[in-house]
């Protein structure tokens, strides 16, 4: 489904082309860029940063591998590429990092409808549900930047249209909407989990 | 069929498409192949239990088992070809909304189990300014240069103190010495305006000189000096030499 | 400036008593730890994710030592440590935004009247515009460069004058002062006669 956008297989090594100092240079510039924001760094950006003629996804790639394995390790997320913690130190880092509460089963659910059914209206929401959407399960979602209105559905009424935005991608680490599971692998195990 | 155990606890599902999937879920199949008829069974069977514990149950219920109960009845009896509903067809579409339920929830249960920003991976906690503004430059370009200018001059232009044109008045004094001046040569009955200085082109100094005249000329008549006329309202005013006896009335007439 | 508070000596190798194993697992959390903070993390919050009997300020020397040099640094700051982008890199990952300034309007009218009337005194100025001017509308014109002195006028107090500059050209597009528009095309200069 999702093929990472065009980039060439993980290699540690530099273009062929590119002369080494200037790709070790470019690696620099990539760290600290990448480092310095809190937001996924989109490959176009990179590329303004870099050296001319370097490719940013040759220095994305390299970065991976010498990151891989780290600390905080680079990943492809929300079209762009960000430094993360690696999940197994979480434990030790919310010793002392705030953690914020886990959504609400039916804050959960509701976002994975807008994901799946964007741009959706509230009703269309409730009618998938089979249960009214509460006002504060929306504004959660709204507030913590997981949804954003994308204008109104010409119907009476104009009800507000839904959808996820990049913080969504951020959130659960998706590098684009295309990650979600396809509707068809969407099928309960021999023994599903899920209870009311 | 075997009767689920059901504790009545409508209250921890989220409407009747809830309870539905979780009826359907029981029967242990694929959702496409459930049984509607054991479904509609056993949500009505809830219902009914839940109904003689407490009588009042919210409406989105009631409507949901009156419309099952619709639609077992239907699915009993053979196809009527002349039936305009396909009861077929809507125990397909309720079996299409159980599985779409079905579906975001596994979706919404994937989600769970991804590491989430903030839980189980970090960012960068403190980004660094990656911007720069530069705020040397300077929006003015010259159609703005040359309306500061003329804004300035109209501006100050209007500022100045108002000093009124001095205008040269012919005052009555001036008109009863040309009035007298001109009178004795006067052979006969003579237009007012001719007793008017020359040179005259504004047309304010003009009409405050024929008010002179008008004033010097009513003064000598009342001394009986000359006589005025004037035929109708607005006419000419005519003007001679009074022979001494019959100045007076003709003044009144005036 | 600021003193390390109490830091030994920048050494890379872990104190003697600690474990390998252990002080290298304490070294990817505090790495992670720093950069997932939102605040500099004093060495006694540090202390409370690491591994019971590990000194953080052991920890803390060793990542300075390992990080001296990379594109990213762990520095102290502020009652702690803190990851920043190596300060030679900041001219390639910073992006300069022009933010232009606009003139205010007592600032354009003064330099157009001086554009007009040059060479021309400050009492000239507040002449022709029927306004005082405030000595920081001058000095702003002239820090911009748009404006400079051009001598002093040989009257009591011998007063400045001032001219624009060739930045005032550049500014407004013109290739010389003949190009302004005559000022009688602006503003029609003996007042309109004022008739009863």
């Amino acid at each position: 489904m999702s093929e990472p956008p065009d980039l060439p297989e993980p290699v540690a090594e530099p273009m062929p082309e590119a002369d080494p100092a200037l790709f070790a240079h470019a690696l620099r510039i990539a760290e600290a860029l990448i480092f310095a924001s809190d937001r996924p760094i989109p490959p176009a950006r990179l590329a303004q940063a870099l050296p001319p003629g370097i490719d940013p996804r040759a220095v994305i790639t390299s970065l991976m591998a010498t990151t891989a394995g780290r600390p905080v390790e680079l990943v492809e997320v929300a079209g762009g590429v960000a430094f993360r913690t690696a999940p197994e130190l979480a434990p030790a880092i919310t010793k002392v990092v705030e953690v914020p509460r886990r959504l609400p089963r039916v804050a959960m659910e509701t976002l994975a409808i807008i994901a799946y059914h964007q741009p959706a209206t509230r009703a269309e929401i409730e009618e998938i549900r089979g249960a009214s959407l509460s006002q504060s399960t929306l504004e959660a979602l709204l507030e913590m930047g997981l949804i954003a209105p994308r204008g109104r559905k010409e119907v009476p009424g104009r009800p507000s249209l839904w959808g996820t935005t990049p913080r969504f991608l951020e959130q659960f680490g998706l590098k684009a909407l295309t990650d979600l599971p396809r509707r068809e692998e969407l099928v309960s195990e021999p023994a599903p989990p899920l209870s009311a | 069929m075997t009767q689920p155990v059901l504790h009545l606890r409508l209250d921890g599902f989220e409407g009747p498409l809830d309870l539905l999937l979780d009826l359907a879920r029981a029967q242990k199949v694929d959702l496409e192949k459930i049984s509607i008829i054991a479904l509609v069974d056993q949500f009505l069977a809830v219902l009914e239990q839940a109904r003689r514990v407490r009588l009042e149950l919210a409406a989105d219920w009631l409507v949901m088992a009156a419309w099952l109960a619709w639609l077992k009845s239907r699915l009993l009896v053979p196809p009527d070809p002349a039936e305009e509903v396909d009861a077929e067809a809507l125990a397909a579409a309720l079996t299409d909304r159980l599985a779409e339920l079905e579906r975001m929830r596994l979706a919404a249960a994937w989600l769970a189990t991804r590491d989430q920003l903030g839980r189980e991976v970090f960012g960068r906690g403190a980004a660094e300014q990656l911007r720069i503004e530069d705020r040397s430059g300077i929006n003015a370009d010259l159609p703005a240069l040359l309306q500061a200018y003329a804004a300035a001059r109209r501006r100050a232009l209007a500022r100045r103190p108002y000093t009124p044109k001095h205008r040269k008045l012919w005052t009555v004094q001036d008109a009863l010495a040309r009035l007298g001046r001109l009178i004795g040569a006067l052979p006969d009955w003579a237009v007012l305006h001719r007793f008017l200085p020359e040179g005259l082109t504004d047309p304010v100094e003009q009409r405050a000189a024929l008010a002179s005249t008008l004033i010097a000329a009513l003064e000598t008549a009342r001394g009986g000096g000359i006589q005025l006329q004037q035929d109708r309202a607005f006419g000419p005013i005519l003007v001679r030499r009074a022979a001494p006896t019959e100045a007076i009335p003709d003044v009144r007439a005036a």
